[in-house]
């Protein structure tokens, strides 16, 4: 039973190391969005695998999956609303162009 | 016995009841369109046919009456799109190439149709599948493979590489042999778009960039286009490296050839900019915005000539930002019948080439009739009159049947398209008799037309446009303009004719002036009482100048000839259609896509009566 | 036993795919494809919930992604100059850092994962019912401000979103 | 066993409701002609569009079909009669039918072709636009039923049918499913006049019968959900309870099909905001409203 556990985390711990990956290394808005989406993707299956193999009668712990879910559809709307607003006055939503915040 | 069109493989087992199935499920596409077919009086709804709006799904070619030569390039390709197996049925069509021969042939009328699909539905039986089918090939199906740059569509080259402006590895593309083939290559299907493709592209201006590209390349400053050198170095104004351009670059092709200036090669490193990215800001500065300023890829769509739901004939290429129309270009693949310059023509020879005009045959006929005779200084009784003009208003309401089932199948309203469909066939070459009896359902269809709640949700305010538009005939009058041939015609005075017009000047005002008009006709027919296609009355060898104008379904036409010594030896003649040709682009610039095209089929176009 | 087997199994192959999908997200060339690789990696997530067990948030999981993902992608479409991915253009940068941060994290994670102890483990769970109805308790019972105030961030977040995203004035259209 | 008959009354209706269908769109009635029509297409060559995304070309319509079966899987022709009586059925319904969406924007890129594309993309909008009315009104569904299992939701209806018991949501949930299946005249995918059949425009042959065969299922499994939901499933009287769902799904089935033939297409934009600015706004008023009804008559 132990090693489900073992297995599930793991996955997590693929999918947060992938997430990073892309969330660091990609150049536009848009696919940077996708790599914070894998993170916390990674996040839901680690708690999903912890309510079931060590709290399974604790319904907070899928209130809690409920919430981050919640966060990603949050992530989701703002980053789309800023790209939209970003591409409408750059023409671009490459973050190498945004320097704005660049010291 | 073998289809044209047959498919790979030895006939047999399964392939026997498939066959059967196609020969019992004849599902057809109509060339040039149903429109027409219904104006030479084929029952297509009634003759057990199912009829597809994209030759993809159609496994029979019905070809109506002989194809135009600007149709022939669209006929072949629409082929060319059919599923093998598949087959051609024509009708009183003669020679179609460059279509194969004709699987089934048959005379252009209704018993045609029956005997023909009879014959059909046995050769598709027995020649579905063959074991030596043929390839089908035609000049404008010949495609070459061209590689262009996603960026930058101007870049045009034979062989693989990379673009000289971005550096981005060019993409192969097919386009056809022949010119404007791009267009053909997608008549009623969607073009193959690059996805990648973010400028409008026309055929002209890639064969143009294709020619440019070709001469050797030129050395120009990034910053001065103007600075052409043939070898390497400094701008002598700025100093800056000279780039490598391709024969445009320092040309300014349309806009594009700013891009040069911006080569990512050469652009100086911005501190916080790896080297070598690819700036999108400047890769797109220079392509056009659309109205949200939201920047998407432009798409080139091709809408017709065999469009389901917009006039056979009329080649309408859509210029599509997402699905908002961001350019149009219209025009008539078919042109209008020439007109005879210094060649003397006999006038009975002369009116049947005017009638040859699709669409509205007995108007043109009239028309030509009335100012030979004009001319000739022939007058006539008033019965004869009144017969000629209840003939042109049966016309009329047939037409505007016909614009009716063909909204119908645009707007989806299928019940609409089928009974006004069947309306027409009955309409046409009825007698008085008949059209007063069809008073009542006719009556019917229209009450109810312009009582649907969401056919005006649908129209109203889509294709408005102001009185400082040219515009004739129905489109005119729907904007409460007072064009109109018929308002100083005598004869339609006697009876009682009297302008209709409505105002708002959209789609809806002109359905429900059309659906008013067809009512008025009925009763105009009813009062005359007679009614008789135009006849020519003999002319003498006489000479003189004539004219005559009549208000065809479309609007007035008007035509002056000249006879010499019993001959017509020059015509001039002024049709609506071309001048509503021109408003395409205002109804179209800017709406959403099924906007666009209801409004411009609310216009009635016939590609047959304009200059192409 | 071979109960636990088969679930051990499931859970194998379904985490395959989702980190599988994941590293398409950034290998392919074509957006669209990358948005629909997301999709999936975030279905076999919801898949591994459903072996997990907890059938409410897998159902809940597949169902919000598809049409996440597919938003994602006309996103994509609308914002990538080379869409289709025909260009083959490169679109990273910072590579080295981005591969060992992410490698880093991902050692660092397996071994929190691997080295403690996790104590006793659950071996049965309630029913996917009684789970629906527990849930549905905890969420209008103990957490409800909890969940509440997620809701309130929702719309906040929406309006905002829409508020960013509209053209702000008619003469910015020109 | 149960999946068998499942299975074999899905073909049967789907049959039923080609016939139905192509009366509606082609104006003939023929028992025997969509068979022929099938076999026709299994013999045409299916073309592959140049240049195309061929995954997502081929992958498309299966996933469509695929979509079409797991929402019917959760669908009770009867009592006992249902392939997986899942804890949270209608919620599994949604997932499932939120695949069409994916399935279209497949079909609709994958073939390279601009008609289809923008199908695909309009379908985004309008799918986006009508998932609310989707889940919203069976949400109060479930609020009387005090359960997402569709079976407690039709035993829930056993007094009082939903569709009297919440009309509004019903006119919604019917709405938005006619939406979800692009039928006309809410058919903007495969518009004939603006897109030349749209998402169908490039498919042939077997895979063009693939893709309308997923469509029939996506059409009976919605008629099954709004029989589920609102019209008591497989209750009523002096009939077998199997006669009784499949009566009221080809009824439901064939209402959905043949309305559009009686008016035009609706326009995109007045469509869309019908939906955000009265649709949403309703659908949330009838979540109130039954939650006051369930909480004074306890019915």
């Amino acid at each position: 039973m132990i090693l489900e556990l073992m297995i599930a985390l793991s996955v997590g711990a693929g999918l947060f190391g992938v997430g990073l990956y892309g969330a660091l290394s990609q150049t536009n808005l848009v696919m940077i969005l996708m790599g914070v989406e894998l993170i916390l993707a990674a996040a839901l299956v680690n708690i999903v695998a912890f309510w079931r193999y060590l709290h399974p009668d604790e319904p907070a712990a899928q209130m809690f999956v409920l919430i981050v879910m919640a966060v990603m559809a949050v992530e989701m709307a703002v980053g789309f609303g800023i790209a939209i607003a970003r591409f409408r006055v750059r023409g671009s939503v490459e973050m190498e162009e945004a320097r704005e915040l660049k010291g | 016995m073998m289809l044209s069109g047959a498919r790979q493989g030895a006939l047999s087992g399964i392939r026997r009841v498939i066959a059967t199935a196609m020969s019992r499920d004849l599902s057809a596409f109509v060339l040039p369109g149903p429109a027409i077919a219904r104006s030479r009086g084929l029952d297509l709804a009634g003759s057990n046919l199912i009829i597809v709006g994209t030759p993809r799904h159609a496994g029979v070619l019905i070809i109506v009456g002989p194809i135009a030569e600007g149709l022939q390039d669209a006929a072949a390709v629409v082929y060319a799109q059919m599923p093998r197996p598949r087959a051609i049925l024509a009708l009183g069509a003669g020679d179609i190439a460059p279509l194969p021969v004709a699987d089934a042939s048959a005379p252009l009328t209704q018993d045609g149709l029956r005997s023909g699909l009879a014959e059909l539905r046995r050769v598709v039986e027995a020649g579905a599948f063959h074991v030596d089918a043929a390839d089908f090939t035609a000049a404008a199906l010949e495609v070459r493979i061209e590689y262009t740059c996603p960026m930058h569509p101007e870049v045009i080259r034979d062989e693989p590489g990379d673009c000289p402006k971005c550096g981005m590895t060019l993409v192969p593309r097919e386009t056809s042999a022949v010119g404007h083939g791009g267009h053909e290559q997608a008549q009623n299907m969607a073009e193959t778009v690059d996805h990648s493709e973010h400028a409008p592209k026309s055929d002209d201006s890639c064969h143009a960039g294709h020619d440019e590209t070709a001469k050797d390349a030129a050395y120009t400053c990034p910053m001065h286009p103007e600075v052409v050198s043939d070898e390497p170095g400094k701008c002598p104004k700025c100093g800056m490296n000279l780039v490598k351009a391709d024969g445009e670059g320092g040309q300014g092709h349309e806009g594009h050839g700013t891009h040069g200036g911006h080569d990512e090669h050469s652009s100086e490193p911005v501190d916080g900019i790896e080297p070598h990215f690819m700036s999108m800001v400047e890769l797109t500065k220079d392509q056009p915005r659309s109205s949200d300023g939201l920047q998407m890829e432009w798409i080139e769509a091709p809408f017709g000539p065999f469009f389901p739901g917009l006039p056979a004939g009329l080649h309408l290429s859509l210029t599509l930002d997402g699905d908002t129309v961001a350019g149009s270009d219209a025009r008539s693949l078919v042109g209008m019948a020439d007109l005879p310059g210094g060649t003397a023509m006999a006038p009975g020879q002369f009116v049947d080439h005017l009638a040859a005009m699709q669409l509205s045959p007995i108007a043109y006929r009239a028309l030509a009739c009335a100012a030979i005779e004009d001319a000739a200084g022939i007058a006539f009784g008033a019965d004869d009159r009144r017969a000629r003009a209840a003939a042109i208003e049966r016309e009329r309401i047939a037409s505007h049947l016909s614009w009716l089932a063909e909204f119908g199948v645009q707007t989806g309203f299928l019940w609409l398209a089928g009974r006004a469909g069947a309306l027409q066939l009955a309409v046409q070459g009825a007698g008085t008799a008949e059209i007063v009896a069809l008073a009542g359902p006719i009556g019917r269809l229209i009450r109810r037309v312009q009582a649907a709640p969401l056919m005006r949700m649908r129209l109203r305010g889509i294709g408005r446009f102001g009185k400082d538009r040219v515009a004739w005939g129905p489109v005119d009058r729907a904007r409460g303009g007072g064009s109109d041939a018929r308002s100083d015609d005598a004869t339609l005075k006697e009876l009682g004719f009297g302008i209709r017009v409505r105002n708002g000047g959209d789609a809806l005002a002109r359905m429900m002036l059309r659906c008013d008009e067809i009512d008025q006709s009925i009763g105009l027919i009813a009062t005359a009482g007679t009614l008789a296609a135009p006849m020519l009355a003999d002319v003498g060898v006489v000479s003189g100048e004539g004219a005559a104008s009549i208000e065809t379904p479309r609007g007035a036409a008007r035509l002056t000839v000249t006879l010499t010594d019993g001959k017509v030896t020059g015509a001039e003649l002024e049709t609506p259609s071309t001048a509503h040709l021109a408003l395409i682009d205002d109804l179209t610039r800017q709406r959403e896509l099924g906007d666009a095209l209801v409004a411009v089929g609310s216009l009635d176009l016939s590609p047959w009566e304009m200059r192409g | 036993m071979t109960g636990m087997t088969v679930q051990m199994i499931f859970l194998v192959f379904f985490g395959a795919a989702a980190v599988w999908f994941g590293i398409v997200v950034f290998r392919t060339h074509s957006m669209v494809r990358s948005a629909l690789a997301l999709l999936f990696s975030q279905t076999a997530v919801g898949a591994m919930f459903l072996v997990m067990q907890a059938e409410f948030l897998g159902v809940l999981q597949i169902m919000m992604m598809a049409t996440e993902m597919s938003v994602m992608a006309i996103f994509m479409v609308m914002f990538m100059m080379d869409p289709g991915g025909l260009g083959e253009m490169d679109m990273t940068h910072q590579k080295r850092l981005s591969l060992s941060a992410g490698g880093i994290g991902l050692l660092a994670s397996l071994l929190l994962v691997w080295l403690p102890d996790w104590g006793p483990v659950a071996l049965s769970v309630p029913g996917a019912h009684e789970q629906a109805q527990a849930l549905g308790r905890e969420l209008l019972g103990r957490s409800m401000l909890v969940f509440q105030s997620a809701g309130l961030t929702i719309l906040t977040a929406m309006v905002a979103a829409t508020m960013v995203a509209i053209v702000p004035n008619a003469e910015q259209r020109k | 066993m149960t999946v068998a008959i499942v299975l074999l009354s899905l073909a049967l209706g789907a049959y039923l409701l080609a016939v139905i269908e192509r009366w509606a769109v082609h104006g003939h009635l023929s028992l025997t002609g969509p068979a022929w029509a099938a076999l026709a297409l299994l013999g045409r060559e299916s073309v592959l569009a140049r240049k195309s995304d061929r995954l997502f070309f081929e992958i498309g319509p299966v996933l469509l079909l695929v979509a079409g079966l797991l929402a019917v899987a959760v669908i009770p022709l009867a009592p006992g009669l249902i392939i997986s009586d899942l804890a949270t059925g209608a919620l599994f319904l949604n997932a499932a039918l939120a695949y069409v969406l994916v399935a279209l924007i497949m079909a609709g890129w994958g073939p390279n072709g601009a008609y289809a594309m923008i199908a695909g993309w309009r379908f985004l909008g309008q799918f986006i636009a009508y998932a609310m009315l989707i889940v919203m009104p069976i949400t109060a569904v479930a609020m009387r039923a005090e359960s997402l299992s569709t079976v407690q939701i039709v035993t829930s209806q056993a007094q009082l049918w939903n569709v009297i018991y919440q009309p509004i949501g019903f006119v919604l949930f019917v709405v938005a499913a006619m939406g979800l299946a692009w039928l006309p005249p809410l058919d903007l995918p495969d518009a004939t006049g603006e897109l030349a059949g749209g998402v169908e425009a490039d498919y042939t042959g077997a895979r063009l019968a693939v893709l309308r065969l997923g469509r029939m299922t996506i059409i009976l499994a919605l008629a099954g959900a709004t029989v589920t939901f609102y019209l008591g499933g497989w209750l009523g009287p002096w009939l077998p309870p199997w006669a009784w769902s499949a009566i009221k799904i080809m009824l439901v089935a064939a209402a959905m099909l043949g309305v559009g033939r009686y008016m035009p297409r609706i326009r995109e934009a007045r469509y869309l905001a019908l939906s955000w600015k009265l649709g949403i706004s309703l659908a949330l008023a009838n979540i109130f409203i039954v939650g006051v009804i369930a909480l004074v008559v306890p019915l």
